[in-house]
């Protein structure tokens, strides 16, 4: 091999403390190497052309760069080393910045420690390998898994693109929280009313096709090229024979059930439909509350019901199907406040969430938008909201912001308002976080128009007196304790990644985070990307945030969809596992520990063998590692490279 | 009944303001099978003032108490007093920190030997000897006291010292209370400041929010605030003139939970020690024994009417019964069967009668 | 009827559906029994199964995969067929396991220690069991010896003298030698300290010649002939005779047996120049045990290196 | 190869792409100063890690090796380090009947965010190694230092 090395100054980023003449004078003693320099900046355009040059001018079969992280410009360099001929896995990159020049000042020991990573560098690149990049054809269709709004964006964009577009709700309606909501902020405009007609075009798109009620049950295959399978769960209801007239529900008398729609405000009945706008709006039997099933007769349901769409025997239904991409959007779930003894833990019943108040303000809710108080049915007086509730709290583990309880609380205090003139509202906050267009306007003016009292501090106890609620806290702003005599108390419940995200992340092989939320592929540069190629992100599944936010990220996520599926052939990266067959005995701990399920058997003349699904492999290593035989190598970080790299390194 | 036999810390108020806990805490251990044995040359905990001042030395104080201990062969100890538990806790905490604990142990010239445990007494009774056992002890029964148990801010806190019990909703006391007898009332402000802390350096606000506290515990219906913490119980107890100058007019007993336990084991007044108390708790006696004479006499119509109900309701039964067994009889010819099915219809009937004739 | 005999029939039983046999017949002395692949009645002639039966059969078992075949089974040899099943190496339905109950197996070594002057092992005619003792004929007469002082050192910790997952067990189940290894050894070992225990493996290590017994004798050694001692892609050890390469394969060996050594104790016994290689895979296995509690070769759980928890209750890492 | 000799020891690190090597970037780009003994072998994952490599720069003359990975729950390859982290617990059992000095060894977690958490390690890793001194070399040495040998292997 005839390796070239260069070895960046980086202005003086790196030669203020390397001496950057002296390692490429060491550099040229290397095995191998037949051409050394340094250069001023090897990342620039008449950086990349000396580099060039040289390789044709001293016919370089490989180039060594000593200059920032591969992180940063290995990519640029590849695609320099490919211009001038040499394929771009002929490169290798000695990161003598961020690892040497910037962390520590002794020249003597930089330059020293500069050359050696030259040298392992050059020691790695003389095993390197010829590497390219394998084409396979894709699947033309995106599965979309959650049904809130981000969910259905995504879904509404990639179906008008072209693109067939699978969905699937694990509630029996889609709409996700913001069905729930009674208005949004910050104009305070009718949430289902914005929302609702979105929801209808998802149903009657002829490029979507819905499953409500169903549950990702298995994720295989990889990007372009997934194998998904649906858990349709029972209804007890025919969907293809229910109307929706809801005849049912009305005479169903299993009057008790806990309506989750409506956050258990009220009770409701064992059969339902979730609220009118429901889509699909079709009936379906809450098993855990139905006589039938637990008392073993009734079956009020099926007699009245006019076409005949009951079905006690149904079963779960698993449907298959291929896609090429998945948009994850499965959003949040409130935090279970009652971990706080401080608010009564649960005990009082007139301490409510934020979202069973949108409930309560909803004219189409259990109480037909009349604010009553749960427990005598009175319309409340003064009303105590309390922010950051289970919010920026690390004492419980949820030391983050949940983004959107500022906001949501000031609409609700105006909404409040609205609602009984002559009220009174509190808001308890740690601070007013309203950054967004209109929002710190909208904050003003509820203190200001809506004479909402911002009380700035934690509330430390509430406790019943006299038929009313005693909210005592701080205020750190007069610096004293306020007691507020209450008659209903909201609590702005923060968020949490909804129930079963960690599940859900590990079939479909994505990162999740220490609170269960989806990670994505670079905090600034990936928002909507994740760590396997072919699985996009939206909403908030991968991060509080408010409905605007979450619409967004759902065009951005069918964006990233679109274009990778614009395309009829994928390439598939060549750093992955490969297997020397004739080493290989069969063991199958590859196949066992491969997080990606990407090794499979095969039988090679009677004998069983591993074989690298080469479009799944992600490049991890974890078979390499793993086999004894070391039969299995990751190409680019095989066994002898890295040997080389320690060898390199080692003194005896 | 098995013995547990274990360290005692009194605390310094125990020789002085809250003679009548310490007093009574010896009576009710001594009832209940636990051995104290006292530190010998005990000394004060650390808790004031100087844990505010400088905490290795504060922690000095604590780790001789244990020094003491140990020479005693003590290593698991209990006291009565929240302050004093917070603060031998606290020491003991900090001191698996070797370099704090070598600080400390320059203080003290030796070193601490033996692994401790320091815990209240509220926490024995409870945990060791459990509400079964004390309520077999009774002997006077405190049916018809309403009580509020009244925690004060330490008991319970700072949770990961003190390790015991729910920290804003604790239920200890509440379950000892009921096993003598008391009713219990729910009391909001359980865990509330009394004050205690603000007596000197700001005097105005201690009988404010002492008053809070008594102002709820009468709102409730309390016949008297149980505590277990010697400075609670002074604020809420000594502060009631200064109290009611600030408008919260409520004139209650403090008793301490022991107190409470020592007459409901039906021991004498020197070891209840009421005398103690500078509100009278004699009218809270009163108030209960005229209550338990109502509650008895409701619970005997209460039985009453539940045994004629029973009764009716078996008649109504052995009848239905009567008659089905005629039905199948004259269906189809099977003697046997109906014969047994009446006969078992019968039973209730019987046991119906039994129970009223007993009432 | 005799256990050998017993086992003789339930071979002969067996026989008919399987391709041969493996257990212990005439060796190149009369102190070691060779191993015995009976394939016919006539083949049973010198079976033996008991204090000589030291060979581990199961080592056989990879290489004869796709044919049912039968073994004899002491405790230690059927946690190797337990381990290679778990691993789907061979499949459980391809073996049929004789067990008997093992009292200990012999350790020549410390029978040459035993005999001392008498003559060396090679040259003992005969060995008889007598109660507690065994009494060999030699040139020199009859040497008596105690049979715990000859008995090799995993007997006397064994916890599974009978092998469990037998098909056919035949005899009465022995008691365990001990009730659970407590690697007393390998603490006493760890206990000489770094750095007399690096000059112990310099010292070893220069007498090893590199045969391969220890790896040969293996069990779970599946590698065979594409060990990575050997291999040039990927090539982790130089052929040189010095002391850091021959260590380094005895590391390799440790660090693949990491979860799964049985403790069978071949790899040792096999050594033509007594280097106690068992150590280091024993310092393993109570890594192993200790961390989460897997003993390899009993139950069918994923050997604890091919699986993970999300949460490791035992494992603290160090805060920095 | 040497180090400076009498500044510098030999401390070899295996560090993720994903969390640690970016980590050990971003200590970088913060310019938080660290020892220079420290040299980092990339590799894609703890995953990737075979103990042996580990095992290979000890025996083969490194005072010191450190590996380090992302978070539990946090890499890229959802599984792998927690594969490396039972593998390399493991592993330290194996150091001090081998005659090897545990302390040698160390695994950790440092995110891509981890800047000053990765100094911290370096900065501990490395006082710890210059305590325990140079690691002597396994005596019995006869065929030419490795690296010749790894010369020889591609040649």
């Amino acid at each position: 091999m005839r390796i070239g090395v260069f070895i960046c100054h980086c202005g003086s980023n790196i030669a203020g403390t390397v001496d950057c003449a002296g390692v490429a004078q060491r550099a040229a003693a290397y095995p191998d190497v037949v051409y050394s320099t340094d250069i001023m900046y090897a990342c620039a355009e008449p950086g990349q052309d000396a580099v060039i040059a040289a390789v044709k001018e001293h016919g370089l079969t490989g180039v060594v760069v000593a200059s920032c992280t591969p992180r940063m410009h290995e990519p640029t360099f590849r695609k320099a080393v490919e211009r001038a001929g040499i394929n771009r896995y002929m490169f290798e990159m000695a990161n003598i910045r961020e690892h040497v020049s910037w962390i520590g000042k002794d020249v003597e020991a930089n330059t020293n420690k500069a050359a050696e990573l030259v040298r392992m560098a050059a020691a790695k690149l003389r095993l390197n390998r010829e590497l390219k990049p394998k084409s396979f054809p894709v699947t033309k269709r995106v599965l979309v898994i959650g049904g809130g709004v981000a969910g259905i964006q995504a879904a509404l964009d990639a179906a008008d693109a072209g693109l067939e577009v699978v969905m699937v709700e694990k509630q029996p309606t889609i709409g996700g929280k913001m069905a729930k909501l009674d208005k949004t902020f910050p104009t305070v405009d009718c949430s289902s009313c914005i929302l609702g007609p979105r929801m209808v075009d998802v149903a009657q798109h002829p490029n979507i096709t819905l499953y409500a009620y169903s549950e990702l049950e298995e994720v295989s295959g990889y990007v372009g090229n997934f194998d998904v399978k649906i858990r349709k769960k029972a209804t007890y209801v025919n969907w293809d024979k229910c109307t929706g007239c809801g005849l049912c529900t009305e005479k169903c008398p299993s009057k008790k059930s806990y309506d989750r729609f409506n956050e258990g405000v009220g009770p409701t009945t064992a059969i339902l439909i979730p609220f009118p706008q429901a889509i699909p709006k079709k009936a379906s039997i809450e098993r855990d509350y139905c006589r039938l099933f637990n008392q073993g007769k009734c079956g009020v349901c099926a007699k009245v019901c006019p076409t005949g769409a009951i079905d006690y025997a149904m079963q779960d239904e698993i449907v298959e199907v291929k896609v090429g991409g998945i948009v994850a959007a499965t959003g949040y779930d409130l935090v279970d406040w009652t971990v706080y003894g401080e608010y009564g833990a649960g005990r009082y019943p007139d301490v409510v969430t934020s979202l069973q108040y949108e409930r309560m303000l909803s004219a189409s809710g259990p109480t037909g938008g009349h604010i009553k108080r749960p427990s005598d049915g009175k319309e409340p007086k003064d009303v105590v909201f309390i922010q950051c509730v289970a919010s920026r709290d690390p004492s419980i583990g949820r030391p983050y912001c949940s983004g959107f309880c500022c906001m949501y609380t000031a609409k609700q205090a105006i909404l409040t308002k609205d609602h009984i003139p002559d009220s009174q509202s509190y808001v308890f906050y740690m601070d007013i976080r309203s950054p967004g267009k209109g929002y710190d306007e909208f904050t003003r003016r509820v203190q200001e128009e809506y004479g909402a009292r911002y009380v700035r501090g934690r509330v430390s106890m509430i406790y019943p007196k006299g038929g009313k609620l005693v909210v005592r806290g701080a205020d750190t702003l007069m610096g004293g304790q306020v007691e507020v005599e209450a008659d209903l108390v909201v609590l702005a419940v923060g968020g949490e990644a909804a129930a079963g995200s960690p599940a859900l992340a590990e079939k479909l092989r994505i990162s999740y985070d220490g609170y269960g939320f989806f990670m994505e592929g670079h905090p600034k540069l990936k928002p909507v990307e994740t760590n396997t190629a072919g699985v996009f992100l939206a909403g908030a599944c991968q991060g509080l945030k408010d409905i605007p936010s979450s619409v967004a990220q759902g065009s951005a996520a069918a964006a990233k969809a679109i274009g990778l599926l614009s395309r009829n052939m994928l390439d598939s990266d060549p750093q992955i596992a490969f297997v020397s067959v004739n080493r290989c005995v069969g063991c199958r701990k590859c196949i066992e520990v491969c997080p990606f399920k990407a090794i499979r058997e095969i039988d090679m003349r009677g004998q069983p063998k591993a074989e690298v699904i080469e479009t799944v492999c992600q490049g991890c290593g974890l078979c390499n590692a793993t086999c004894p035989q070391g039969a299995i190598q990751l190409s680019h970080f095989t066994d002898n490279q890295i040997l080389a790299e320690v060898e390199a390194l080692c003194r005896f | 009944m098995s013995r547990i036999d274990v360290g005692y810390f009194p605390g310094c108020s125990g020789l002085g303001t809250s003679m009548e806990y310490e007093r009574s805490t010896r009576a009710v251990c001594r009832e209940l099978g636990i051995g104290l044995r006292e530190i010998p040359d005990w000394n004060c905990c650390g808790s004031t003032p100087a844990h505010s001042t400088d905490s290795a030395l504060s922690a000095a104080l604590a780790s001789r108490v244990f020094a003491q201990g140990e020479k005693a062969g003590i290593g698991d100890m209990i006291t009565p007093c929240p302050s004093c538990l917070k603060n031998l806790r606290v020491a003991l905490e900090h001191m698996e920190d070797p370099l704090f604990s070598a600080r400390v142990d320059a203080l003290t010239e030796r070193p601490l030997q033996m692994r401790h445990s320091i815990r209240s007494v509220l926490q024995i009774l409870i945990e060791d000897v459990g509400p079964e056992r004390i309520k077999a002890r009774v002997r006077r029964s405190l049916k018809g006291l309403k009580v509020v148990p009244y925690y004060g801010c330490l008991m319970t806190r700072p949770e990961k010292i003190m390790r015991f019990d729910d920290p804003e909703n604790p239920v200890a006391l509440d379950r000892l209370l009921e096993a003598l007898g008391a009713e219990v009332l729910a009391f909001p402000l359980k865990t509330d400041c009394c004050g205690g802390s603000f007596a000197i350096p700001a005097r105005k606000v201690t009988p404010r929010l002492a008053g809070r506290i008594l102002d709820m515990a009468g709102e409730v219906g309390a016949d008297a605030v149980v505590v277990a913490c010697p400075l609670c119980q002074m604020n809420l107890d000594l502060r009631q003139g200064q109290i009611r100058a600030g408008g919260v007019d409520r004139v209650l007993p403090v008793p301490y939970f022991t107190q409470l336990a020592a007459y409901a084991f039906g021991l004498p007044e020197q070891e209840a020690a009421f005398k103690k108390l500078v509100q009278d708790i004699q009218p809270a006696f009163a108030c209960m024994s005229r209550r338990a004479a109502d509650i008895e006499a409701e619970e005997r119509k209460t039985a009453a009417a539940e045994a004629e109900k029973a009764r009716l309701a078996a008649e109504r039964a052995a009848k239905a019964a009567e008659k089905a067994a005629e039905k199948a009889g004259a269906k189809d010819a099977a003697p046997d069967g109906a014969g047994k099915k009446s006969a078992a219809a019968k039973k209730p009937r019987e046991k119906a009668d039994a129970d009223g004739g007993e009432a | 009827m005799s256990i050998q005999d017993e086992l003789k029939s339930a071979i002969m039983a067996a026989l008919p559906d399987l391709s041969c046999v493996i257990g212990w017949g005439p060796g190149p002395e009369p102190l070691r029994a060779a191993p015995l692949f009976i394939r016919g009645e006539a083949d049973l002639e010198g079976f033996t199964a008991g204090f000589l039966s030291v060979n581990n059969p199961a080592l056989y078992l990879p290489s004869l995969k796709g044919s049912k075949v039968g073994i004899v089974a002491k405790g230690c040899d059927a946690r190797s067929v337990g381990q290679l099943v778990t691993e789907t190496l061979i499949k459980r339905e391809e073996v049929h396991v004789i067990g008997y109950p093992c009292g200990g197996v012999i350790d020549v070594d410390k029978v040459a220690a035993g005999l001392a002057d008498a003559c060396e092992p090679g040259e003992v005619g005969a060995l008889r069991e007598d109660g507690d003792d065994v009494v060999l004929d030699t040139p020199k007469g009859e040497v008596r010896l105690a049979k715990k002082d000859v008995t090799a050192d995993k007997c006397g910790r064994c916890t599974f003298p009978n092998a469990e997952n037998a098909d056919v067990f035949v005899g009465i189940r022995r008691a365990p030698a001990a009730a659970e290894d407590t690697y007393a050894d390998i603490a006493e070992f760890e206990a000489r300290g770094t750095e007399e225990l690096k000059a112990f493996w310099e010292k070893e290590m220069s007498r090893c010649i590199r045969c391969y017994a220890c790896r040969n004798a293996c069990p779970l050694c599946v590698c065979r002939d594409h060990c990575i001692a050997a291999s040039r892609e990927p090539h982790w050890v130089s052929q040189a005779d010095d002391v850091p390469d021959k260590l380094f394969f005895q590391v390799i060996h440790a660090v693949h047996l990491s979860g799964r050594c049985t403790g069978c104790g071949e790899c040792e016994r096999a050594c033509p120049l007594g280097i106690p290689v068992l150590k280091l895979k024993r310092a393993l296995s109570r890594r192993v045990e200790n961390l989460f509690g897997y003993k390899a070769g009993i139950g069918t759980e994923t050997p604890p290196l091919l699986t993970f928890a999300i949460e490791e209750s035992t494992i603290k890492e160090r805060d920095w | 190869m040497s180090v400076l000799e009498g500044k510098e020891l030999r401390i070899v690190g295996f560090l993720c792409n994903w969390c640690s090597y970016g980590g050990a970037d971003t200590a970088g780009v913060g310019r938080f100063t660290q020892p220079t003994d420290l040299r980092i072998i990339r590799v894609p994952c703890s995953g990737r890690i075979n103990p042996l490599f580990v095992m290979k720069a000890l025996i083969g003359g490194a005072d010191g090796v450190l590996v380090s990975g992302c978070h539990p729950r946090d890499c890229h390859y959802a599984e792998g380090n927690y594969y490396a982290r039972r593998r390399l617990e493991v592993l330290k059992g194996l150091l001090p009947v081998l005659g090897i000095n545990p302390s040698r060894f160390e695994y950790t977690w440092v995110s891509a965010s981890e800047g000053q958490r990765w100094q911290h390690v370096v900065e501990t890793f490395t006082a710890r190694i210059h305590a325990l001194g140079p690691a002597q070399a396994f005596a019995g040495t006869t065929g030419p230092a490795n690296h010749n040998r790894a010369d020889a292997m591609v040649s």
